[in-house]
This record gives structure tokens, C-alpha cells and sequence, in this order.
């Protein structure tokens, strides 16, 4: 099991990172990806991902491990990006590859339905005028969350 | 101590404050401590708001020291 | 809905499709891709993949369809390689990019579900001493395939 | 006419053959027309083979002439 996370306030290159992803998941037959990107429009020009250092790194990693394990996941790659971000560009991207599809797109959901309420990030949606809004998860993101919590008891 | 806020107890308190460490030395004593000093620490008594030391999520009960980092931040909002 | 589908014999490059495809994607926030490799091992070096020319195509064409609409999908892509494909290339690419990324998971899901049992490829694994043994589709890939004609009664 | 075949049928019998349009110039006409003249031709009777007219897929009713592309085919198995 090869397990890999980072956190960068650099952009992300999704091609190149599933490039370098494929290439390394030897006898893997099914690569799921999953790329994230900032939505402009309604007047945001921006998203700030505030994080801090040590934890954020740290509910990364955990959230990836048992991901892999849960659906039995040969290499996983969770890449996210801090700081100021503009719409278009890469705010997260995540590959999970498996001998067989069914993990490997399970385990991509699963990931991002997870960072997106336990990894330690606090967003921000930054306007044209400069003006700055509080993002918090949704509802949806509460119950695409629950949604992995039915099979095995809950994971927190 | 060191008390670091993320979300919106930053949006409302900046990014830390520099305090004694209270008599009561647990996360919940420190919450308590902020919130009497400053009206504007009010939030931090909603039960959203969790908190870590040293940059393990804990509940209230955990205690401190003058060397321990305490956090108060509202819910993650990743990807 | 941009819908684009193509069949090849030549090498499919994941990472340049995922590329373009979501350079053109404007405005998604989610775009997932799924990637297929050929496995080797157990004497395997090979899939033989015949089509039948109009056919084919016809049956990638309309399967993409069917999925773009049934999940509002901005933007879907499927690239699938026909003839001789040595384990480790890539057998076939899908990406689907939405507004938000439980469709765009849905989709690229339901369509390599569906491409495994209606799309008009026969199988055979090519073995290191020339032997061709002909594949057909397993159970589990009928009941990957049930999942999506619940909803809807059946999209046959 | 031509018929095409694919899968199984391609295994057992080749790629194609080149028929005379059978008095019951159905795809069911042509299955049993060819199942008759081959012993290995056997297995077009398997209610698993399925057929297509001019790249269509259709049931054995389907009617044909002398233009029409017939195909026999197994199970697809794509991706």
C-alpha cells in the first residue's frame, strides 16, 4: 500500500499528478481521479483555504490511510492546495488506484467526501470588491459524508 | 499561553492571543477565560467551535500548561 | 453538455486527456476520470479487443449520452482503444465534470459500468505462447450494472 | 448475403460468410440456415447470441434481403 499526501500553496498540475501516479501504481488495473477546482461567478474570484500547519498535514494523512485500508487500495494520492486560490485553478486532486474499479471509485469518493468536512481547512470565498465570505460545509456535504458512515459504525 | 483561532473565531478575535494560563488549566477554562475578558469571544462558548492541544483534537476536560498550544476553530471546510 | 467520444488503436494518454479535457471544461468544479489498465500476470500479456466498425462507435456514443443526461454532466469524455493492448497501457479513459462532484462521480461510475456490458467490444487475453482465451463479462460486472437501472426502471 | 460474426461465434466460425438469402429471409431465417448447413454453427441457436441488421440491434423477426449486413455476436465486453 503506497500512500501519499501533500499540502502545497503552490498550483496543481492534475495531469501531471496523475501522470506520475498512473506510472508508479504497477498492476493496478483501474485509476479514479478526482480534481477539484475553484468555481468563479456569483462575483467570487477567489477561494482562501486558511490551514494549520502540523494538524492540517496530519488529518490529511489520517483521512488518506484509512481510506486506503477500508477499501483495500493498492496507492492513494490526496494533493491540496492553502492559501489564496483563484477560480479555475486546482484546489484538491485525489487518485486511488485498485486491481478492480468498484474500490477504486469508491475510494476517491470516500476521500473527498471525508476531506471535505474532516480535513483542517477554513475557507473563504474572496470577491472582486475584495470582500470576504465565511464558506462552512452544507447540508449536502453533511449527508455525502454519511453516506460511508453506515457500513462500518462510524469512523470518527 | 499561546491560543490560536482559525474560522470564525478569527474572523472575530485575529489569529491568537498571548493570555495567562487560567486557574481552571483545561480548554474549557480557557474558553471560559477568553469569553469573561471580551464580549467578542462570546462564540467561543458555541458548541461548534471544537479545540485542540498541541494539535490534537480534544474536548473541553483536557488540561494545559503554560507550554500547551490551544486552538478554537469552527467546522472544517476542505476540498 | 459537450459530449465527446472516440475509438482508437493507438496508445491513450491518460494524463494529456485529462488535460485537455478539463482545460475545457469552463466553469466545472468537479471533474473525475477513470482509467483502465490492461493487468498482466497469470501468463497474460495482452488484450485482444475486436469491434464491429459503426457499431461500435455507435454503442460509445449513445451510452455517453444517456449518461450526460441523466446526471446534467457538463462536459463528458470517452476514449476507448480497440486491437491489441499490451498490460500496463491503458484499455479505456472517461472523465465527467460537473458543477458539483456527486455527479460528476456518478457518471464516469455508471458509464464504465454500462461500457463493460453494452458497449460492442468481445474480449480475448493473449497469453506469452501466443494462446487467446475469450472473456466474457463477469457477475459482478452484472450487478455493477443493476445499480443503475433501479432509479430508472431500465435504460434498455 | 454477408454475415458477420463476432466473440464466440467469430471463434468457432471465422469473421464472415457469404450466404444465399434463406426462403425465410429473417434473422432467425439465417441463424437456423446456418446452423443446418455447419454442425459448428451449432451454438447461433444459444438464446445468448444476439444479432444485428446493418449495425442495428434487432430480435430474430427482423426481415432481410439480399443487401442486408447481418451479424451474430456474444456478449460485449468492453472497458
Amino acid at each position: 500500500m503506497r500512500i501519499e499526501t501533500r499540502l502545497t500553496t503552490e498550483t496543481i498540475d492534475a495531469a501531471a499528478e496523475l501522470d506520475r501516479f498512473t506510472k508508479a501504481a504497477h498492476g493496478a488495473g483501474a485509476v479514479v481521479s478526482f480534481t477539484g477546482i475553484v468555481r468563479g461567478g456569483d462575483d467570487v474570484t477567489a477561494l482562501e483555504l486558511d490551514h494549520y500547519p502540523g494538524m492540517t498535514e496530519a488529518s490529511i494523512e489520517t483521512l488518506a490511510s484509512e481510506t486506503a485500508a477500508r477499501f483495500g487500495i493498492s496507492s492513494l494520492l490526496a494533493v491540496h492546495r492553502a492559501g489564496t486560490i483563484p477560480a479555475g485553478e486546482t484546489v484538491v486532486f485525489v487518485a486511488a488506484a485498485a486491481e478492480h474499479r468498484r474500490a477504486a471509485f469508491q475510494a476517491a469518493d470516500c476521500l473527498m467526501d471525508r476531506l471535505k468536512t474532516e480535513a483542517a481547512f477554513w475557507k473563504r470565498e474572496i470577491s472582486a470588491e475584495g470582500g470576504a465570505r465565511r464558506i462552512e460545509p452544507h447540508d449536502k456535504d453533511h449527508e455525502d459524508h454519511k453516506r460511508w458512515m453506515e457500513d462500518d459504525g462510524g469512523h470518527r | 499561553m499561546k491560543v490560536l483561532f482559525f474560522g470564525r473565531p478569527a474572523d472575530v478575535l485575529g489569529r491568537s492571543r498571548e493570555i495567562a494560563l487560567p486557574d481552571d488549566a483545561t480548554v474549557g477554562g480557557v474558553r471560559r477565560a477568553l469569553a469573561e475578558a471580551d464580549p467578542a469571544a462570546a462564540l467561543l462558548m458555541e458548541s461548534s467551535i471544537r479545540a485542540s492541544v498541541d494539535r490534537q483534537i480534544t474536548d473541553d476536560r483536557a488540561t494545559l500548561t503554560e507550554d500547551s498550544e490551544v486552538a478554537f476553530f469552527s467546522a472544517f471546510s476542505g476540498g
